[in-house]
């Protein structure tokens, strides 16, 4: 189903709609065949005597350093090679340009649900479910569970065969607590035996709305309220800083009082609370005006980030961190 | 909606307009700039602004040789905004000769320490593993792990990542709890993040003898639920990319000031850079919040003449 | 171990630093219990006008008369998150509203409990409203769980049936956008209410009405009628009564001090009380 | 009766938990109990993981809509998992050269790090970033003045959104930076001052009334008047 054609504002006509296909198609054969041409001549990497050429998009090149490889800038391979033709320190790394190439398609299929919801966008999303969880739960596994729990109840076993580092050697039974908690909530997924889930859960809950309870008024309420020892009366170097300053205070109290105001549910907005919470509302407005800024500004960071990636790391359309 | 007549007015258009233009206008207000900045590299100078300049002081006050505890609370998805930050206030702590503990919150947060870490010391092979920084890695349990380390940080941690008992460690030695770090921060992207760190490790250090220093760098979405922590349980905030942005140029301006032939590597002005697409994608939204307005309204003054 | 050597061997057995923390904790402890206390002993609790609440009737009756469906969106999450109980509860009171006028209400959601306690609340309502018979359990059905495929499924029924009243009530991301945009396009009367702070600015400004944050669950804990629920609410206004008070004089105090320039007498107090409750010096 | 033990077993941890706070002996209950919230924390995405795969299975075995689909995240999962566990192509710590388990598991070079870095990181990026287009489509189609209180926001929004960038300077720079009296009206300085003025006043009374809310939650959670618990599991989303 194309949830977003058939909204209002889309090319309900199918007409409209082959020809916005067809457009899009021959956009995107026009962008393809560019970038072939491109790859053809080729990209200049490496700066003077020691400049190569490259054909291709999204290589990584790799030095070999201890037992591992890691990532250089392709001008340093321009180097190498431009000092001895035959060398094998600096390579372009298979994995990583295949990495790259893979990284680039992904984030083309995300894009892709732009056009339309489609089998490949579906594909990528399927994939990240997967590859997400997988990732976590091997980094629980080992980061946690391991050292925690394993380490303490068959620290020999550990040690030898998962943890090199361990440095505990007597068994300490009470991590059977943790891992009989942790075999109570895996009975959740069993529908006979959920029910037994419900002990782990209550002793997380419990915990966790203890430490809530105490935190919250410690720092949120308590720490919140000291805050109200602010003057408002403000001196600073000039007359107008005096005044500003002054200001501020005056504002950002009564800001405090008018919103706590609005939120009284008891109390009928009548009289002088119903006046302090209509100023309450113009605080909260002005809040959520700002709040949204900021959150506009976060969401287009992040695509700035996935177009910097294309540009720079697929296509080497730009370089602006020297990488290549 | 209403068209009049035979050929709809052009609000009425307007207003019908297939949604994937404006998906275009937004990736070319975006794109754009990227590759214009990539091209000439010029960037936009900064004015830092108080919290910004607060979280700077906080690191620049501190002794050098001072230990900095940074925990990494964000995974790729928050990257974009928050990776800028993390390697400004890193390459801070480290030009002013503090020693780094590096730990995370979020199971993909590990990647993202090594990443950080890389870039920062490429080029410092002085700053020696388990003398200057350590990376305590990932552990599971959110506030769980705060409280543990409130009282004493191998409770949390038993090794680092490198499988080293943390008594091993020269830079932790003297560590017992959180609060024997001389600053805090983290760069975080939500729970558990910067808000926890205040109410859990923070907050109950203010009322005793030694209050720990707290500094956050926050995505957008989160830095105005932070704000009224500033400046009493926090000593600064960088605030989305402008914030990392405005840090960099700090950075970079007491690099250039100590010495103004220093030439300032392109990865640390990463967040700069993309103040440029920032401020195409901004002028765009407000357009076209604009643009929306008077078509709606256009759209109801013929309704009611009609 | 060594950690434990190092402390001194006379320990205090409480911590007195944290005595203020534990006065704030007992104000709260008292004044919520006693509450409820109140509620329980049968006394009327009266809980203001909301007008996120009055705007429902006029949604609701507004659909009834274009003869178009409501739709209620009870957020993305499961029936864990007290946003989506919350978002449960109004919708009763959404529905016995639609059962009164017989307007159609349609239900989708994202998780298949929530399905189901939704089915149990809409059924309830028609009843109470004394029309069991207009009740149609297939109007309120599990889409997926996946959010964006939720959201896909969710615009486009919204597109095809043209809701004119479109309520979303309970835990949102980034799908409030999409949704409150879709409203809009169908020209519906939309209504939101939401305690997840990031979304809150795009849904008041993209709906008629919004209830912000602790007013969303007010007006659950209103409509749920329950003694416990509603005395909650009367424990939480006794002790931002108190916040307030306390600010009020705090600032006062704090003013006078400053007034009193560096020697004044009372800047030693106002300074220790600060400290004491964690707000610096 | 099961119920009400687990009510029961939620109250005591709570009120424990609080009471380790101020009684100085019990700091060490605390930090027994959150190393096993800790290891239970630990322990939930293993039952993440389990759900997800159970779900899978049932899709396809069941042949139900979209199993192709299914059938792709499970292998996905099943990989990722493995190459985890077993530590895939993962170079050996330093400190220990011969011991195969002795590296990180997401070290760079490594299969899962490949994962990461070229599967994970890129697809979930672009999912956060598809955001930045839904936004701008509903500015044009959502966002309405439609009274004076949309209007008030709106207005903020423009002055953050210009003001955190260039464009703030360049659109005021025809008011003077070095008057005080003025100043201030300068697109940049105005965004600061709503941040450290309003902002700071408007959340700071929200969160003073979540705290409020949340302790009353957990009184609630002590007494065992709130039981909501007790319900089911739950999923995230994208913010």
């Amino acid at each position: 189903m194309s949830q977003f054609q058939g909204t209002p504002g889309s090319p309900v006509d199918p007409a409209v709609a082959r020809r916005a296909n067809r457009l899009m198609i021959a956009v995107l054969a026009v962008v393809a065949a560019l970038l072939v041409v491109r790859a053809w001549v080729g990209t200049e990497v490496g700066s003077g005597a020691d400049a190569q050429v490259v054909h291709g998009y999204g290589m990584v090149f790799v030095e070999a350093k201890g037992a591992g490889h890691v990532q250089v800038p392709a001008a340093e391979w321009a180097k190498a090679v431009a000092a001895d033709p035959a060398q094998q320190r600096v390579t372009v790394s298979g994995p990583r340009t295949v990495g790259v190439w893979a990284a680039a398609l992904m984030t083309l299929a995300v894009l892709s649900f732009l056009w339309r919801d489609n089998p490949v966008y579906k594909l990528a999303e399927s994939v990240v479910v997967g590859v997400s969880a997988g990732y976590v739960m091997s980094t629980a596994v080992w980061s946690s569970l391991v050292d925690q729990v394993f380490g303490k109840l068959a620290p020999g076993f550990t040690k030898a065969y998962l943890s090199p580092g361990l440095t505990t050697t007597e068994a300490d039974w009470w991590a059977l607590v943790p891992l009989g908690l942790g075999m109570l909530l895996l009975c959740r997924l069993s529908a006979r035996l959920s029910w037994v889930g419900m002990f782990p859960l209550a002793f997380v809950v419990g915990v966790f709305s203890g430490w809530r309870f105490v935190q919250y008024v410690e720092s949120d309420l308590l720490a919140q309220v000291a805050t109200m020892f602010d003057p408002l009366y403000v001196t600073g170097p000039t007359a107008a800083a005096t005044v500003g300053g002054t200001l501020c205070a005056v504002l950002v109290l009564v800001g405090v009082l008018s919103v706590l105001a609005y939120f009284f549910f008891s109390l009928e907005h009548k009289g002088p609370v119903g006046g302090a919470a209509r100023v309450g509302i113009w605080y909260l407005m002005i809040t959520f005006g700002a709040s949204f800024g900021f959150t506009v500004m976060g969401r287009i960071a992040l695509l700035a980030a996935r177009c910097e990636f294309l540009f720079d790391d697929w296509l080497w359309l730009i370089d602006p961190a020297g990488k290549h | 909606m209403a068209s009049h007549g035979g050929t709809p007015s052009a609000f009425a258009r307007l207003d019908r307009i297939d949604r994937r233009w404006i998906f275009l206008a937004m990736f070319v207000a975006v794109a754009a700039p990227i590759l214009w900045v990539g091209v000439t590299g010029k960037t936009f100078p900064e004015a830092p602004t108080p919290a910004v300049q607060g979280a700077f002081d906080a690191v620049e006050s501190l002794p050098s040789g001072a230990r900095v505890l940074v925990s990494m609370d964000f995974d790729p998805a928050s990257a974009g905004e928050l990776q800028p930050m993390a390697t400004a206030i890193v390459r801070h702590c480290v030009l002013r000769g503090h020693s780094i503990c590096a730990m995370t919150l979020w199971p993909a947060g590990g990647p993202i320490i090594d990443g950080t870490m890389q870039d920062v010391l490429g080029d410092r092979p002085d700053w020696t593993y388990g003398e200057r920084w350590v990376n305590l890695g990932y552990r599971a349990g959110f506030e769980g792990v705060m409280k543990q380390m409130n009282s004493r940080v191998s409770l949390a941690y038993a090794t680092d990542v490198r499988q080293t008992p943390l008594a091993e460690i020269p830079m932790l030695k003297g560590i017992t709890g959180i609060a024997d770090f001389d600053l805090l921060v983290s760069i975080s992207a939500g729970y558990a993040g910067a808000k926890e760190w205040v109410q859990y490790s923070v907050s109950p250090t203010l009322t005793g003898a030694k209050p720990l220093k707290f500094v956050a760098g926050s995505t957008g979405v989160q830095t105005p639920q932070l704000i009224p922590y500033y400046p009493n349980q926090m000593a600064g905030i960088l605030g989305a990319i402008k914030g990392a942005a405005e840090y960099e140029y700090l950075v970079n301006e007491a690099v250039l000031k100590a010495d103004p032939a220093a030439v300032v590597p392109p990865r640390f002005q990463e967040a700069q850079r993309r103040m440029a697409p920032q401020l195409f994608g901004h002028v765009l939204m407000v357009a076209l919040i604009v643009l929306g307005n008077v078509v709606f309204f256009g759209l109801r003054g013929r309704e009611s003449r009609a | 171990m060594l950690a434990d050597a190092a402390l001194p061997a006379e320990k205090a057995w409480f911590a007195a630093d944290k005595l203020p923390l534990l006065a704030a904790l007992a104000v709260v402890v008292a004044a919520v219990l006693g509450s409820i206390a109140l509620a329980r002993g049968g006394r009327p609790i009266r809980i203001r006008r909301l007008a996120g609440l009055d705007a429902v009737e006029e949604a609701v009756g507004r659909a009834t008369e274009m003869g178009r469906p409501v739709l209620f969106v009870p957020g993305i999450q499961d029936m864990d998150n007290i946003m989506t109980v919350a978002g449960v509860t109004i919708l009763g009171h959404v529905a016995k509203v639609a059962a009164e006028y017989d307007a159609e209400i349609e239900v989708p959601t994202s998780r298949s409990i929530v399905m189901t306690a939704a089915r149990d609340t809409v059924q309830a309502a028609y009843l109470a409203a004394g029309r069991p018979d207009s009740y149609n359990a297939d109007r309120i059905y599990y889409v997926t769980d996946d959010q964006f495929a939720y959201v896909a499924a969710t615009s486009g029924m919204m597109a095809r049936k043209k809701p004119a009243a479109c309520f979303y009530f309970g835990c949102f991301f980034a799908e409030s956008l999409i949704l409150a945009e879709n409203g809009n396009a169908v020209g519906a009367i939309q209504v939101a209410g939401t305690a997840e702070t990031a979304q809150l600015p795009f849904f008041v400004a993209a709906c008629d009405y919004t209830l912000i944050g602790e007013e969303f669950f007010a007006a659950s804990a209103y409509l749920s009628g329950e003694p416990d629920q509603v005395g909650t609410l009367l424990g939480q206004d006794v002790v931002k009564a108190i916040v307030w008070i306390t600010g009020l004089a705090a600032a006062a105090l704090g003013t006078l001090a400053a007034l009193q320039g560096p020697d004044g007498a009372l800047r030693p107090f106002v300074s220790a009380v600060r400290a004491a409750m964690g707000g610096g010096a | 009766m099961s119920r009400s033990i687990a009510v029961l077993v939620a109250g005591i941890a709570a009120v424990v938990m609080v009471l380790s706070k101020f009684i100085v002996p019990l700091e060490s209950a605390e930090t027994t109990v959150a190393e096993w919230f800790n290891a239970a924390a630990a322990i939930a995405f293993v039952l993440g993981g389990a759900s997800l795969l159970k779900m899978n299975l049932l899709t396809i075995s069941a042949r139900g809509p979209g199993w192709g689909y299914a059938a792709v995240t499970l292998v996905a999962f099943l990989i990722t998992l493995g190459v985890g566990l077993l530590k895939v192509g993962v170079p050996p710590s330093a400190a220990f050269p011969d011991h195969r388990m002795g590296g990180t598991p997401d070290a760079e070079g490594g299969a899962l790090w490949w994962i990461y870095e070229y599967l994970m990181s890129p697809i979930t990026g672009t999912l956060f970033a598809m955001l930045a287009f839904y936004v701008a489509s509903a500015a044009f189609r959502a966002f309405r003045a439609k009274n004076a209180a949309a209007v008030f926001l709106l207005v903020t929004a423009f002055v953050v959104l210009l003001g955190r960038t260039y464009a703030g300077v360049f659109v005021t720079s025809w008011i003077p930076s070095d008057v005080p009296w003025v100043s201030w009206l300068r697109l940049e300085n105005l965004s600061a001052v709503i941040m450290s003025v309003f902002t700071t006043a408007g959340t700071r009374a929200m969160i003073i009334g979540i705290a409020i809310g949340v302790a009353a939650t957990g009184i609630k959670i002590m007494i065992g008047l709130d039981r909501s618990y007790l319900g089911a599991g739950s999923g995230g989303g994208n913010g």
